[in-house]
């Protein structure tokens, strides 16, 4: 048997008074995937952020193909052949793709002889991997899909042969999810080394050839892909039983909450994002919006959040309202009876630097009940938030926690509490369990859907269709700033959805993502001749 | 013991404050003693400086600059027995002696000597800041110009609106070169710190200029028409020599008691000419006997000339 | 979860740090062949041990408290305001203007007018950078830095051209009458056979100083424009979702902050000169920078830190009149203090952190 | 205005604007690497100083220039230690900064000269004399091209030349060379840089370095060429000015070039033009002196968009919470 690719022994990390790590070791066998699974805050994150050099441990060795290796920094873990795709990516964003990817790898003092090696080089890999970029983009202009391809090409570029994937999904599409699969195969076959960091059982299920499962920094179980089931490994990750289908009862929808009529957005490039859309909700339903990220649905919720202008006509309740100037805010929607939780809950959904309970009234803090006079009434704020967290199953269940001490998915459950218990008569929700564990999704997709079953409208925008698919009454698919059409869940599938985000309508030849692919190029294209002109 | 409180500007500002300091200095070295001193460092420290010597007994207590004028009126009654001495203001209490100058009248004479010194026909004047005292000075200056040459031209300029203005030497020495551009050919600074970037560049730039206040000639030998002095040194000095005895009310101190003088050294006879030294000498007599009165800006606060 | 017991914190580590920027200074005096004792002596009873001393120091911090709450407030609407230099003299021109030209009966009375016009041109001055800064996206530190020189030249005119009384010599408005005056801690806390606080400037605006910094605190932590103005200041992306407008905020903050700053010379004009001077602010608008950031933006550290540096000044001066140590070496224990309390502290944190961390592993 | 009057307020331009033009430049750098300084004017002022005394002392000016080069350098390895190494606030390091260098100036310069915080002045040969162009004095006669040749162009110091080379110099630097996309991207993003396994603190110890040198030769420059010795504060806060140009500038070398001449032109024609009738009416000159901050904000609102800052700028890097 050959030496393993990587091995960790009794590998420790304590950031301060938290134990990310404790006494972990794993290894893994070269030419193999290698799936790591577990709840938010287990610690996947910092075990591979050790293995690339980016924190020191506190205790433990590592092994690289049977050699003991000393990785102080990424320069030795590049130079030992490790390449890092990071949850939260480590891009320049307003460098051009060619200059992210010399980063670090230049040859020689001067640029210009190392961007034209890397443009030759990038060709080839593009070629070789189904890995298209345009070099000379910028990365803030590139689709979350396309900057996750610079991160990969990165890796490559730098001759890694171990290559460690932290939730690259979390933001892909499942025709964008569906390619990388294919490319990791691909890599696999040539022989490399791949460690996979995901909360989507399927994908471990599909891929993998071995897993292992962190809960709160422990290494709890490794075994081989094919002798267990997703089943058995969300419990070793939560400890528990876990539902994996939402149990919803049929909608029953009544009056119509919200009506869009001829909806148009244009964005502060001048470009213009939404055109035209009509649509409606009703009450007591929950209308899904599938599309891939970029085709309006991010304006279309913050137009109707307040936070961006755009024209046309809202109707809520039969009451038109206000698409631009005054009373086009968030407070104003809010005082209709719109509550939202954005799509992102560290930059719109929550003040990081607040504690939890000032986070609860977040959006309401103006509402009376909050006041004593002219003074905010912290303590009444403090008891509700308490509650909130307590019902929410937030934890650690300590309101004067700053939000930035929260996981991911307790992040988002503050968020969801506040938002939701305001009952409010229509919930916006946008992409509610991005980078969120599966027992949490499973806690949030039954708050949604309780806020329907007791008849209130929810309108939902997520590129997970998986998502869409079980939790929405009527999906409808946005492409372009248009909505293609509309289904109801159970006429449909992820097949016929897929197409529509790609603003086909009908059955295509030839394979699916690469159609999906070339019409978001082209897409992109469109919308760079429009940024620019 | 004796006290000197010296002004914002601080102990070393070439000028005014520093023959404050060059009095008392040689006040001690004369009479073997010393003398306290202090160099404020804000507005309110003045009533602090000032009660603080007194009731340590330091007597008399001498003050450089105006702007003591409101203060000392206050203090000075809660110290009878205390004698102040107070330049550049006039204070109405028993036991203050008030020193003024009359700088308009060496304005006056040194603006001569740039008239006969200039060749152009144009010279210049560098101001500190626009306030009324600096006005008195430039003034008297052009009424010095004027008074040899009716045509000549002269180019006024004030440094700024901060207190770095007094503290500018770039900017002291940019109008100096704007001003050669325009023609000028002496200049005379009357800007504190500013004055040594003015001086610095004329010698530069191969024109004249006038110092201020102490005797600038040496800052550039044989390129420093004159200093237009005024003798605080003489006034501490006084006062410290003249000690408990020392007499109260107003000394004017001007050209007709030496107290304000043109500067002649061996740094610039080359550059004042004999028919020079008898104009000039000719007007301070004038001066001195009342035969001729430069008019004082502050007395209505308009100058007569421009 | 901390890494350090609180108490570590808020006193140990600004004590070491002023120890370490004392013993700096104390090295400083050595070079420049004085003794460093018998010069900190001299500072502590100047300044801390006769209570004209105290008068004084309090006097210099009242200044400091309005300027360092200016900067902190705008500080928390992430808005770096380095112009409470110009707007606290065009506060100083709305006090002379409300003290010479209204006919006060009674100081407790003139000081309200006096308030009132102090914070109005300050918050006045402060507004069209904060305008520029919201509606055309002017870097409001350009703006508060030209405002400055621009506030200089138009006091400068006012006082020589306008305000000054004939013939008088300074660049300064005329007295304020009598009934302005506002009483001095001599004239508060004296007995009749007991005189403190004996030509101290410390007089009532400490009082309102004092009562600006609760205010602020609350202001800032127990109201909904505070709740808004630190949200906007944590995240402008999430202040817009939650309804706030930045532009709202950003006028206002930035007015608090000119008000604020315009307070001192209440403080300066109508307590201790009595007249509007040229350089009445005499850079208390930069120090406020300093004590803002020593003191956290907090109100509470903003008072420690402005007593500190009164403190400073008020033992500076005692070690010029008593000694022949230049004032500038005032202004290097100044930079020592602000050196290491603010920008090197975490020098002290570090270890610190790792000790208590160790003492908690080994408890528990 | 006839035109030798332009030559001369842009000759003049030239002078007030090199020590702006520098220490923009070294802000840039130590900007572009996410280390924000508001520290240059007193590094400026310390280097004001130390290459005056030392070119006094000495009798050279080069000894001077490196005694103020490696003065800045030394407030500068103070800054890097206070806001990369122990990741401190860099505003509060800056404002430091400039208390320390006012004070110990004259601190120093009292122990050392006994002049009241002023150094003496400096004889000829330990100043940066103006130099001569070839055949300036024999063109000076051709129209238009003579007097932009011999008065407008020659007849600077050394250092304005370092200064305007330093321009074009500092773009290709920044913009072709594997230290400058780097250092570039150090001040967007330093986890990139890390993870991309360059050393962070490496980088923005380099770019507060050569903000340093730049600072020590803006120093340098006004006191042993425009000016002829130290006095105390003479920097006068053209550090400050400096900073609002690079914000100005939006951080780019160019436009640092056409800022810090924006400025110098202001002023140029500021002090030139004091004292402006019209018609019965004297334009105060108060109001010709404020009247280059007025026209900056003027533009600033008027032509310059929301300028935006280097997106790691002001934060220390910090990985471990
Ligand atoms: N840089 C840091 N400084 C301090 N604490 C950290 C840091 N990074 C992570 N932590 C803490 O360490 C623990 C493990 O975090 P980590 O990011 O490894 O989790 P994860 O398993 O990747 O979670 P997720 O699924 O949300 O990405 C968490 O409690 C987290 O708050
Ligand atoms: N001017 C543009 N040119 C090219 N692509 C663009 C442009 N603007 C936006 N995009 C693409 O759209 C992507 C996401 O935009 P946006 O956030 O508005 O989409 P979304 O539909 O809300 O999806 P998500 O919320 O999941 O990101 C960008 O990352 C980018 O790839
Ligand atoms: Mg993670
Ligand atoms: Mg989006």
């Amino acid at each position: 048997m050959t030496a393993p690719a990587i091995e960790l022994k009794g590998i420790s990390k304590a950031f301060g008074p938290v134990q990310a790590n404790k006494d972990i070791s794993i290894s893994v066998q070269p030419g193999t995937i290698h799936g790591i699974i577990g709840e938010n805050g287990a610690g996947k994150s910092t075990l591979m952020s050790i293995l690339y050099g980016f924190y020191k441990a506190d205790a433990g060795e590592i092994f690289i193909k049977g050699q003991k290796t000393l990785i102080p920094d990424s320069q030795a873990a590049i130079s030992a052949g490790i390449g890092m795709v990071f949850q939260h990516f480590k891009l320049v964003e307003n460098f051009t793709v060619l200059e992210n990817i010399i980063l670090g790898a230049e040859d020689g003092r001067l640029l210009r002889p190392s961007l034209a090696k890397a443009r030759k080089e990038l060709k080839h890999l593009a070629e070789e991997y189904e890995l298209n970029v345009d070099p000379d983009a910028l990365i803030e202009n590139l689709s979350v899909g396309h900057q996750q391809r610079v991160e990969i090409l990165k890796a490559l570029y730098r001759q890694a042969d171990i290559l460690i994937l932290d939730e690259p999904t979390g933001v892909l599409t499942p025709a964008e999810a569906d390619q990388l699969f294919r490319i990791l195969d691909r890599l696999r076959e040539e022989g490399k080394t791949i460690i996979l960091i995901t909360h989507k059982l399927r994908e471990i299920m599909e891929i993998t050839d071995t897993v292992s499962v962190m809960r709160r920094g422990q290494m709890t179980a490794t075994v081989k892909t094919s002798d267990t089931s997703p089943q058995e490994l969300a419990e070793l990750m939560v400890g528990r039983k876990v539902l994996l289908r939402v149990d919803k009862k049929p909608a029953t929808p009544g009056e119509v909450v919200l009506e869009v009529e001829n909806l148009r957005v244009i964005d502060d490039k001048g470009v213009e994002r939404v055109k035209g859309i009509d649509l409606t909700v009703r009450a007591g339903e929950i209308v899904g919006i599938a599309g891939v990220a970029g085709n309006g649905q991010s304006e279309l919720l913050e137009v109707l959040g307040g936070f961006a202008e755009g024209t046309g006509t809202i109707r809520m309740n039969g009451t038109e309202i206000p698409l631009s100037g005054l009373g086009a805010d968030g407070q104003a929607r809010r005082e209709a009876g719109i509550c939202h939780v954005p799509e992102d809950r560290q930059r719109e959904g929550l003040i990081m630097d607040y504690t939890a309970w000032e986070n609860t009234v977040f959006g309401y803090h103006r509402n009376p009940e909050y006041q004593s006079g002219i003074l905010m009434d912290n303590a009444a704020i403090q008891t509700e938030a308490e509650a909130k967290m307590e019902r929410f199953d937030v934890r650690p269940p300590d309101p004067k926690l700053a939000a930035k001490n929260f996981s991911g998915g307790n992040q988002q459950k503050i968020v969801l509490a506040r938002e939701i218990e305001r009952n409010p008569d229509l919930l916006l929700v946008g992409q509610p369990t991005r980078g969120v564990d599966i027992g949490a999704i499973e806690f949030i997709h039954q708050q949604i859907v309780n806020l329907r079953d007791q008849g209130k409208a929810i309108l939902l925008v997520s590129v997970e269709l998986d998502e869409i698919l079980s939790l929405s009454d009527r999906i409808a698919v946005m492409f372009d700033g248009h909505i293609m059409g509309e289904r109801s869940p159970d006429q449909t599938d992820e097949k016929e959805l897929g197409l529509m985000m790609a603003g086909i309508t009908q059955e295509p030849e030839g394979d699916l993502a690469k159609v999906v692919d070339q019409q978001f190029a082209l897409q992109e294209q469109e919308r760079e001749g429009e940024a620019n002109g | 013991e004796p006290a000197l409180i010296f002004d914002l500007g601080g102990k070393f500002d070439k000028s005014f404050n520093e023959a404050a300091y060059n009095g008392a200095a040689r006040w001690a070295g004369e009479h073997g003693t010393s003398f306290r001193e202090i160099e404020l460092q804000s507005e309110a420290q003045r009533e602090q400086a000032l009660r603080r010597f007194a009731e340590a007994g330091n007597n008399p207590i001498v003050m450089t600059g105006f702007a003591f004028g409101n203060v000392l009126s206050e203090v000075a009654p809660d110290y009878p027995d205390t004698k102040f001495a107070i330049i550049d203001m006039v204070v109405d209490a028993p036991n203050v002696r008030s020193v003024v100058f009359n700088e308009h009248e060496g304005s006056y004479l040194v603006g001569m000597m740039a008239a006969m010194a200039s060749k152009t026909g144009t010279v210049g004047f560098i101001g500190g800041m626009d306030i009324p005292l600096i006005r008195k000075f430039a003034c008297g200056y052009v009424q010095g110009v004027k008074a040899v040459n009716p045509d000549a031209t002269v180019i006024q300029n004030m440094t700024g609106t901060t207190p770095a203005a007094w503290n500018d030497p770039v900017k002291g020495s940019e109008l100096t070169k704007a001003q050669i551009s325009q023609g000028a050919d002496v200049v005379y600074a009357a800007a504190g710190g500013t004055g040594v970037g003015v001086l610095q560049t004329a010698a530069d730039e191969g024109i004249l200029s006038i110092g201020v206040d102490s005797n600038q000639n040496y800052l550039h030998s044989g390129k420093v028409l004159t200093s237009m002095m005024k003798r605080v040194d003489n006034a501490v000095y006084e006062a410290m020599k003249e000690g408990d005895n020392l007499d109260m009310g107003i000394y004017v101190m001007g050209v007709a008691n030496g107290g304000i003088d043109y500067a002649l050294d061996q740094h610039n006879e080359a550059l004042v000419t004999g028919p020079m030294k008898r104009e000039v000498d000719k007007a301070k007599e004038a001066i001195s006997s009342g035969a001729l009165s430069v008019h004082d800006y502050m007395s209505d606060n308009t100058c007569p000339v421009e | 979860m901390d890494k350090m017991p609180q108490w570590a914190d808020v006193v140990l580590i600004p004590l070491i740090s002023l120890i370490l920027a004392a013993i700096l200074s104390a090295l400083v005096i050595l070079a420049i062949g004085e003794n460093p004792i018998d010069a900190f002596n001299l500072m502590v009873q100047g300044a801390l041990m006769r209570s004209a001393g105290w008068g004084y120091t309090l006097y210099y911090a009242t200044n400091f408290m309005f300027t360092g709450l200016a900067v902190a407030v705008a500080f928390h609407a992430r808005m770096f305001n380095i112009g409470g230099e110009g707007q606290a003299m065009l506060g100083g021109l709305g006090v002379a203007l409300a003290c010479l030209y209204i006919p006060w009966p009674h100081w407790s009375l003139a000081i309200i007018g006096a308030t009132v016009g102090a914070a109005l041109f300050g918050a006045a001055w402060a507004y069209i950078p904060a305008i520029l800064q919201a509606r055309r996206g002017s870097h409001i530190v350009i703006t508060t830095i030209m405002f400055n020189f621009i506030a200089a030249g138009v006091l400068n005119y006012l006082l020589v051209n306008m305000l000054r009384p004939v013939g008088a010599m300074d660049p300064a408005t005329a007295k304020f009458p009598e009934a302005t005056h506002l009483p001095t801690f001599r004239d508060m806390f004296s007995t009749a056979d007991n005189i403190m606080f004996r030509g101290a400037p410390a007089n009532v605006t400490f009082f309102i100083a004092i009562a600006a910094c609760v205010l602020v605190w609350y202001l800032i932590w127990r109201t909904r424009l505070g709740y808004e103005i630190r949200a906007f200041g944590h995240s402008e992306s999430a202040a817009k979702y939650a309804g706030i407008s930045p532009v709202r905020i950003t006028v206002i903050a930035m007015l608090i902050s000119g008000a604020l700053a315009g307070l001192m010379s209440i403080n300066t004009t109508m307590g201790e000169s009595e007249r509007l001077i040229l350089n009445s602010t005499e850079g208390a608008g930069f120090i406020g920078i300093a004590v803002a950031l020593m003191g956290r933006s907090h109100p509470f550290g903003v008072f420690l830190a402005a007593i500190l540096f009164g403190f400073l000044y008020q033992g500076g001066a005692e070690l010029a009149l008593w000694t022949n140590i230049p004032r500038e070496l005032i202004v290097v224990i100044q930079a020592l203090v602000i050196l290491f309390t603010g920008a090197l502290d975490n020098m002290v944190r570090m270890p610190l952190e790792k000790l208590f961390l160790a003492l908690r592993r080994r408890d528990a | 205005m006839d035109f030798l009057t332009i030559i001369q307020i842009l000759d003049s331009t030239i002078r007030l604007a090199t020590p702006l033009l520098l220490a923009c430049l070294a802000g840039l750098y130590s900007e572009r690497a996410g280390i924000f300084d508001i520290g240059l004017e007193g590094k400026m002022l310390f280097a004001a100083f130390f290459s005056a005394a030392i070119a006094y002392s000495t009798g050279s000016v080069w000894l001077g220039l490196l005694a103020g080069i490696a003065s800045s350098l030394v407030l500068s390895v103070v800054h890097g230690l206070a806001s990369i190494t122990f990741r401190g606030n860099q505003l509060i390091s800056g404002v430091a900064i400039n208390f320390l260098a006012a004070g110990m100036t004259v601190l120093v310069a009292q122990d050392w000269f006994k002049q009241g915080g002023r150094t003496p002045s400096l004889p000829d040969e330990a100043r940066f004399g103006p130099i001569t162009f070839p055949f300036a004095d024999a063109l000076e006669n051709v129209p238009i091209l003579g007097p932009i040749y011999s008065e407008l162009l020659s007849g600077h110091s050394l250092l304005v030349y370092v200064a305007f080379a330093c321009v074009p110099l500092t773009w290709w630097v920044l913009f072709r060379t594997r230290f400058g996309l780097r250092l570039r991207a150090v001040g967007e993003n330093p986890a990139a840089v890390d993870t991309a396994g360059v050393s962070v603190v490496g980088l923005r110890y380099a770019a507060v370095m050569i903000c340093g040198v730049l600072c020590g030769i803006a120093g340098a420059y006004l006191a042993t060429a425009l000016q002829a010795g130290f006095v105390k504060d003479m920097t006068a806060g053209r550090g400050f000015i400096a900073l609002a140009a690079l914000i100005f500038a939006k951080w780019r070398p160019w436009y640092a070039l056409s800022a810090t001449l924006l400025f110098g032109f202001l002023q140029a024609i500021a002090l030139r033009y004091q004292n402006i009738e019209l018609g019965n009416f004297v334009i105060p000159v108060q109001f010709m002196d404020i009247l280059p901050y007025i026209l900056t904000v003027v533009i600033l609102a008027g032509f310059v968009g929301r300028a935006i800052p280097p997106r790691a700028g002001g934060e220390p890097y910090v990985k471990e919470r």
